[in-house]
């Protein structure tokens, strides 16, 4: 009937059952209908996200960017593409075969598979896991594998060294990404990504807990190795890391790889912090609501490209210290204030209650506690800060003036010598 | 759904290739591959009868949780004996490895 | 039962479709690409000058450190995950517990960056 | 006895996955593919705990066996170098051990597979509960003074003393 064939993706199923298809059947066209649509949504995004970021560095950098390929340049990519493909793809000598070729597809299965957990409208979502957030954390877990698989099997010993400080730096990351994400977790009492959107409807998580957001966005830029912590590409220094022996396609895998996962970490930042699908009539019109969520990833993305060609590249041991010795005591710094907070707003009995929590006032007295309490973590931060930052000038400028003494008695000594 | 004695017979048989890792390989780093392999199966016994026989009980799944712990603590300070060795010694094969003998 | 039974094949499904899509361009690299492969083109890549040595050069044990404090945080969270879920039901005994656990690691910490564990030197 | 559909079908993609693996890891002569075999096998058996409903324990397995286990593995292998000199990959008694193993595996099938000691599931009729116990049940367990909130304090314990036992073990002291 068409009342109810009216929106094909949601109910496929039921619609191809009223025209006589076996349930089951019919259940798995569905699904494998949502799976081809949400696999490959991604990677016809990425063409145009590579085509943007060239745009908006070129912009930064006051040049023109990709202008011949097509209108604005926008065929620019596909013409690398192209040219990608009929590349000569070269195997060195001494590889691991089976695992050089496996390596990239692993990476880029990394972060399509995440796609499957983002709740694009209120009604749309690959699979509504009920530990959704832990699920994206745990396959994200598997790019760092696949670096290490690419940087072995390459049988080259900078591929191997360039792996070595990759894995290194993306399990030192995920350790504040995950801090933060438990404060989420907690105030929506569920780990599944859409329960996660609906508990936003009343106020989103970065007016509740800026400070997890920002260790969230800060360990999701190391992740994807965006500036200031591209350490995994550092085309000035290091040419490139553990992808140093790839060529032609398999390349291409990788580097379109690296702008989808940013892109993909982009997005769950806004599913976590900014409310998903959330928004005017996003309830009652769904295509809104993906709208919505598109405009959120935008407006989070696009700062970070700006970042990426402002900032300069910070030095590998100061990226390791800012995360042990800032981000992850901060983010158990973060947790302990914010259970306390919590669970003092539900003793005082000022939290909202399920019934109203998409009302945005009756979330006014928790957001007000909690707001106190990141105050209160983050001018300790920022003190911390401070001193350490004074002390290390201190030393270093102690240092120096003792270099620039030692190099001035170096050359008063021939002096006093020779009044003797 | 399979019964309960075929996720059993997977874990017997995911333990007994463990145990034979265990006495018959030299390396030691293969070594203690082969006993995370014999946590996971103890893993998959824990979990396999949590579901059939006591799905309400949370003892399983908590069981499960605390082999995970066992098994991290195993594999960080296995590891590191197998590197402090390595470096005393330059070597990982067991049986080269005899300093309590004498 | 039957909706947590669903969003699972979805993602059997997904997990066993998906890697099609990054192979696809690969297979039709190889179809098209050249083969012109040489003893010298295939030489490992080390900045235009011949490869010395074993590929398997001695790492520094800082790497191994790293992994070693991670591995015992991403542990932690197995315990955290649960906790934080819970955490509306619980009383506020549960707060002192996960505080005692969280301290309780957060010491490993401390003692790693008192030791300079956590230096990359 | 065992009706072939779809959750059997996985049921048998996973059991491979997890045996065929461990077969792996123990007849790999490269250890850097007897790691990878671990994380195959991993893998296959986070697969049967999504299909014996705990897929946190799934999500738990693949984060810290394949996350954290597997690599911390690999940089072993790599900081000891035990890649090159692999000439004997087992050492002399490895077909005692192998009887030993079998002789095992013997015993454990015909005790799960076999009611020789009492009834143990293989019977077809077995009703499984819909309705299992949630992870926030796992929570509100693990702080539950009656329960295991000395266990979950001591695996913070644990965790710690690992840690900082690690770290004096594998430090170099020069």
């Amino acid at each position: 009937m068409p009342e109810v064939c009216d929106n094909i993706i949601s109910t496929l199923a039921p619609c191809l059952v009223q025209s006589g298809t076996n349930p089951d059947v019919a259940q798995f066209i569905s699904i494998l209908l949502g799976v081809a649509l949400i696999a490959s949504f991604p990677l016809l995004l990425v063409i145009f996200l590579i085509w943007v970021e060239r745009k908006i560095a070129a912009r930064v950098q006051d040049r023109l960017g990709p202008n011949r390929v097509g209108p604005f340049g926008l065929f620019q990519n596909i013409a690398d593409a192209l040219k990608l493909i009929i590349k000569e793809d070269i195997t060195p000598a001494g590889a691991d075969r089976l695992i050089f070729n496996v390596a990239p597809v692993i990476a880029m299965l990394s972060v399509i598979l995440i796609w499957a957990v983002v709740p694009f409208t209120p009604y749309n979502i690959g699979a509504d896991l009920d530990i959704g957030v832990l699920y994206f954390v745990a396959i994200s877990s598997i790019g760092t594998l696949a670096i290490m698989m690419a940087g072995w099997s390459s049988n080259n010993k900078y591929a191997l060294l360039g792996a070595f400080r990759v894995v290194a730096q993306l399990v030192s990351y995920e350790v504040p990404m995950v801090l933060a994400l438990l404060v989420p977790v907690m105030l929506a009492s569920s780990m599944s990504m859409q329960d996660m959107a609906f508990a936003q409807l009343g106020m989103w998580f970065i007016v509740l807990t800026p400070v997890s957001a920002f260790i969230f966005y800060v360990s999701n830029l190391a992740e994807t190795g965006r500036a200031p912590f591209d350490l995994i590409e550092a085309e000035s220094e290091l040419v490139a890391g553990y992808n140093i022996e790839y060529s032609g396609m398999k390349f291409g895998l990788f580097m379109a790889n690296e702008f989808m996962h940013a892109f993909t970490a982009n997005l769950l930042f806004a599913v976590i912090f900014l409310g998903a699908w959330a928004g005017p009539g996003a309830t009652s019109v769904p295509i809104l609501g993906f709208a919505y969520l598109m405009i959120k990833t935008a407006i989070v993305y696009v700062p970070s490209l700006i970042l990426r060609a402002t900032v300069p590249r910070v030095r590998i041991d100061q990226m390791m210290a800012f995360n042990w010795k800032f981000l992850v005591p901060l983010a158990i710094v973060n947790v302990i204030v914010i259970a306390f907070v919590l669970k003092l707003v539900q003793v005082l009995g000022i939290a909202p209650s399920p019934e109203n929590a998409s009302d945005f006032v009756a979330n006014i007295p928790q957001m007000v506690a909690l707001l106190l309490g990141n105050a209160v973590i983050l001018a300790a931060a920022f003190g911390l800060i401070r001193g350490t930052v004074r002390k290390e000038r201190l030393t270093e400028a102690a240092r120096l003036a003792k270099r620039v003494q030692i190099e001035g008695e170096k050359e008063a000594l021939p002096a006093t010598v020779a009044t003797h | 759904m399979v019964p309960l004695w075929m996720f059993l017979v997977v874990s017997a048989a995911v333990f007994c290739i463990g145990v034979y890792g265990v006495l018959s390989r030299r390396n030691a780093v293969a070594i203690l591959m082969s006993i995370e392999l014999m946590l996971n199966a103890v893993n998959i016994n824990l979990l396999a009868f949590w579901r059939f026989v006591a799905p309400q009980n949370m003892a399983g799944q908590a069981f499960a949780a605390f082999v995970f712990v066992v098994a991290a603590a195993e594999a960080a300070v296995g590891l590191a004996i197998v590197i402090a060795v390595y470096r005393n010694r330059r070597s990982v094969i067991v049986e080269d490895v005899n300093l309590l003998r004498g | 039962m039957t909706a947590a039974v669903n969003e699972w094949a979805f993602i059997g499904v997904f997990m066993s479709v998906a890697w099609i899509l990054p192979t696809l361009p690969l297979v039709v690299s190889w179809l098209f690409r050249p083969r012109r492969a040489n003893a010298i083109k295939l030489q490992t890549y080390e900045c235009g000058v011949e490869t010395v040595g074993d590929t398997w050069v001695q790492f520094k044990v800082q790497y191994y450190i790293y992994g070693l404090v991670f591995l015992v945080f991403d542990v932690e969270l197995v315990f955290l995950f649960p906790w934080a879920l819970a955490y509306n039901q619980l009383s506020f005994f549960a707060f002192g517990a996960g505080l005692l656990f969280i301290f309780l690691l957060a010491d490993a910490l401390i003692y790693a960056w008192r030791k300079n564990a956590l230096e990359w030197a | 006895m065992l009706e072939l559909n779809a959750s059997t079908l996985v049921f048998f993609i996973f059991a491979v996955l997890s045996i065929g693996g461990a077969l792996g890891v123990v007849m790999s002569r490269n250890l850097i593919h007897g790691a990878l075999f671990l994380i195959v096998s991993l893998f296959g058996g986070a697969g049967l705990f999504v299909l014996l409903a705990a897929p946190f324990m799934a999500a738990v397995q693949v984060l810290v066996y394949i996350g954290a286990i597997a690599i911390l593995i690999i940089f072993a292998v790599m900081l000891t170098r035990s890649m090159t000199n692999m000439r004997e990959v087992f050492n002399r008694q490895w077909w005692v051990s192998a009887i030993a193993a079998v002789i095992l595996l013997a015993v454990l099938i015909v005790g799960v597979a076999l009611p020789v000691w009492g009834p143990n599931g293989t019977q077809g009729d077995m009703v499984l509960s819909e309705t299992t116990a949630t992870i926030q049940d796992l929570g509100v367990a693990l702080v539950d003074g009656n329960q295991f909130v000395l266990p979950f304090e001591l695996a913070s314990l644990l965790l710690t003393a690992a840690m900082v036992g690690a770290i004096v073990i594998a430090r170099d002291n020069e």
